[in-house]
């Protein structure tokens, strides 16, 4: 594993929607390295502990990263500053193990509100076998549509309220596709009671499932042990940690904390 | 790199007086993969218990102006699986390794420190002092009794040199220095980490989930140069600084303030390369002031 | 405004909660110059003692991460210039008139206690915990015994109601505030100043002349917030929390952890209007979150 | 007395020699109250402290006040990044005493360093009844000569190595000036030393002298009592405050400290 600091140029930045940006970076050598589901930790001037931002798309051609992040806090707003053109400071790619999509053929791709850049890598892996579902709000705070469909994926779109895409969560639309079709695999990431319900389907339907979780990061390498999630390895429970243990985690290892 | 860093510090010679600060940097692995640890002065390695501890529920981290909290709780695989996995892989990086210890009883101190005793581990570092655990931790580290009994137990157990890690959350840490240094021990380390909390004025819950955490970073800096100056005064054994070290600068300041040895901790969370960058500017300052060696400028500020 | 951010504090009615502390604010006139005083809840005016003070050397302030540190040392023109000169103007600003007082002997603080006693004075804050001078102050500050004595003194000489500013210096503040709440204090004030220092690494002079100084600002707001916590947790008499507050959601954090009133005092010197933006704050907060009355959210914080 | 604090514009921004810059801000309000010797405070992002910047000269028909600063640390360093066109927070004008120049006819000025800019607002009040003598280490560090001259004054450069006007100390030409001519009244700042050797001068000739004194300061407006400076008042020690008693005292007032 190679881990790589450094102050890479933005070569474009864009709005995606109502405190939403889209930034891709100029980092050739991370970008020949990283893998779907890993992420980048970003320093952000005037705060102690660097934004960790999963990576939204890979190409190793052009040499660049797409990260796609939501102001959230000071220090995404401070982020979302930083202009087209200029320099990013970053570690990456980090995550010691993002999604395993190698050994399957065929997917169902979940993503949750801000959880749902992360997938776009994963759909690009599979193009045409791979069925993306995601969930938003409401129509504003859609994102990503045409990248999906772009990728050649079946693109399913759901919102809370209707107001674009089907009415209902993306466990709804789920539970329909898999009605129709049997994945190999079923990749997510959102919040946690999405998870939980979509971990649960893929435990009734007997199909494979993988989920990226989240967790407050202090080094983002694995050294410091913050961002601790309980999991179950070999039988007992250990605390992982999601920087270097996942983020990607396989179904039947997460434990989630009664929050 | 020229010699002028080095320093024998409580009989221990390091190359250079920069040390990665227990807690932050595991047990060396995550950091090979940004250089080799060969450059640094030491390791204090991640506290250790006697037996596999799981630490806190999360969250564990909360950032502050300039600072952070943090309530890992001494997660960590126990002393065995220190001795047989890790401490082989690090004696082989070149620099000195310092165990760091913790138990919940006295009982549990002497039975690491007995277990290290014939071991390769170059010194030993005992915290008497963290915020993040029910029993033990702090317990010892906040009187003068329970500071100098922990240090008997461990010196009796060992030959190698001690070193107490002392708590800031005290009324006068200059006595405690004392108490200790009476008992044995080789050296002090300090500060640890200030007892803080943060709460999410939205869920109205703390955000650790620990409630407290010790506060780190360059917020507590001039807490620890008092500390470190006030202790360093009061006893005879060397002292290792640490507590919101960023800079080389801040190096410069805690030695003038008294300290031989120094710990980085949060510094390397936001810049992973934050220990060479200030080796590299300890040697030009060094150079610049025409010293033969950086162990010159120890103690020397002059108060008013 | 409306009077949902009022609150009868220690018997005292006061419109806001929002007080400028001590020592930041003097006795009010400068801050006049920007907004009329009748906006603040209160003001704790400049540390007096029984007599003139000259107070430290110079320099008396340094600046740290997210903070300053400041050796001031009690410099004012003694209790009486006080109460002939700045009382009068005071009393015509409608705002809650807090006397701060300190001294080298307890004699000194019985004296200060009696003279206030025949006067318009709201409140009287007792220092116990000044870091800046050699006799006295935080040496009453650190032991229960201490604290309980200038307590028992003070409440003996006025039946003013009687504020205690903690240090935050001890290994234990709670036992403190329980120690000052058994002698009849009515209310506590925390925290003080943590003890620091900084050195300049060109001269090897500490920036203080006093060598070491009190630290204030953001950087402490997390050591603030959790021992306002243990205290309030600890007596049953009001907590007026302070240390490193600059924004509204600081105040609502403070108020959460327990407090019922707070003190701005470093935050104004980057802007003058601090206290003002944070009562508008407050008056927002209030009618978003559908209160009757700020004073519904005290000690709110549901731990983990 | 009334403080303002607001966010002004600059209206332009120049280096003048190597860490010294000019700033021109556009503040009506301030420009027409503010005097000679007054100071502005300077908020910088970042920093828990503003920084007092002496006022260098002041244009009451075009609203402006000028500045000139040097970076000596962080903040100043950060101070000098804030653009053109861009906006800067200040508290002004601050400082109870500036240099009272109404009851004077003729004076000599002096500026020792980055102790000059605040004495062009004063030679500006003298017109060609003013003298000025300013001195620097070199050539290189030489600032504001010809806004001397456009003020009228006659003006004596000094520089320690001789490398542009005379070689030697201010102190050593105010000799030579009070040799041929006795002003009713000297004014200086800069360096403690050169001070402290301006008033004995004044002393020895039986002139008049003000002094510009600094100390590092906390709220600028005399409340919070850190920016100290020891002086006489009615016959007693007094420890006045730089910020609200000055920056300006009368040469008979201060007491130096053994620093």
């Amino acid at each position: 594993m190679k881990y790589t600091q450094g102050r890479y140029i933005i070569l474009s930045k864009k709005t995606l929607a109502k405190e939403i940006y889209d930034m891709t970076i100029l980092c050739p050598e991370i970008a020949e390295i990283a893998k779907a589901g890993q992420f980048v930790n970003v320093k952000v001037n005037g705060f102690t502990l660097r934004r960790p931002i999963s990576i939204c798309s890979i190409d190793r051609e052009k040499g660049t990263l797409r990260i796609v992040f939501e102001v959230r806090g000071e220090g995404t707003k401070e982020m979302s500053q930083i202009a087209e053109g200029e320099l990013i400071d970053i570690v990456a790619p980090l995550g010691g193990r993002g999604f395993k999509v190698d050994q399957f053929e065929t997917a169902v791709i979940i993503g949750g509100g801000i959880g749902t850049p992360p997938m776009l890598a994963v759909a690009e892996k599979f193009g045409e076998k791979g069925t993306v579902i995601s969930g938003f709000r409401n129509a504003a705070a859609v994102i990503l549509q045409e990248d999906f469909k772009a990728a050649g994926a079946e693109t399913i779109l759901c919102t809370d309220d209707g107001s674009a895409g089907k009415k209902g969560f993306v466990t709804d639309a789920l539970k329909e596709v898999l009605s129709r079709k049997k994945p190999e695999v079923i990749f997510a990431c959102g919040p946690d009671v999405m998870l939980r319900r979509v971990i649960e389907i893929a435990k009734e339907n007997n199909i494979k499932c993988q989920v990226s979780l989240e967790e407050r990061m202090g080094c983002g390498v694995g050294a410091c042990l913050v961002c601790a999630c309980r999991t179950i390895r070999n039988g007992d429970e250990y605390y992982a940690h999601v920087c270097k243990d996942g983020p990607v985690f396989n179904a039947e290892e997460v434990l989630f904390d009664e929050r | 790199m020229s010699d002028k860093l080095s320093v024998n510090f409580a009989g221990v010679d390091f190359k250079n007086p920069v040390i990665p600060a227990s807690g932050a940097f595991g047990y060396g692995r995550e950091y090979e993969n940004f250089y080799p640890l060969s450059n640094l002065g030491g390791i204090s390695v991640k506290g250790t218990t006697g037996t596999k501890r799981n630490g806190n529920l999360p969250p564990r981290i909360a950032e502050t102006p300039s600072g952070m909290l943090n309530s890992v709780g001494l997660q960590n695989p126990g002393i065995d699986h220190f001795i047989k996995i890790e401490l082989p892989n690090l004696k082989t990086k070149d620099t000195v390794i310092i165990a760091n210890i913790a138990g919940s009883t006295a009982d549990e101190y002497r039975e690491i420190a007995e277990k290290l005793e014939n071991t390769d581990v170059d010194m030993i570092e005992v915290n008497i002092s963290c915020p993040n655990v029910k029993a033990g931790g702090a317990a010892f580290g906040v009187t003068c009794e329970g500071a100098a009994s922990i240090t008997k137990i461990v010196r009796a157990a060992t030959r190698k040199p001690v070193m107490m890690k002392l708590s800031p959350n005290v009324t006068n840490i200059a006595e405690i220095a004392k108490a200790v240094e009476a008992e044995g021990a080789d050296a002090v380390s300090l500060i640890n980490t200030l007892l803080g909390m943060k709460i999410d004025i939205k869920t109205r819950r703390p955000v650790l989930h620990n409630n407290v955490g010790g506060l780190s970073g360059p917020a507590v800096f001039p807490v620890a140069v008092r500390m470190v100056w006030q202790v360093s005064n009061a006893v005879k054994i060397p002292v290792c600084g640490m507590g919101g070290i960023s800079r080389w600068q801040d190096v410069v300041e805690m030695m003038m303030a008294g300290a031989q040895v120094v710990q980085i901790g949060a510094a390397m969370f936001s810049d992973p390369f934050a220990p060479l960058k200030i080796i590299e500017g300890l040697e030009n300052y060094v150079s610049e002031n025409d010293l033969n060696n950086l162990q010159e400028i120890v103690g020397t500020v002059i108060p008013w």
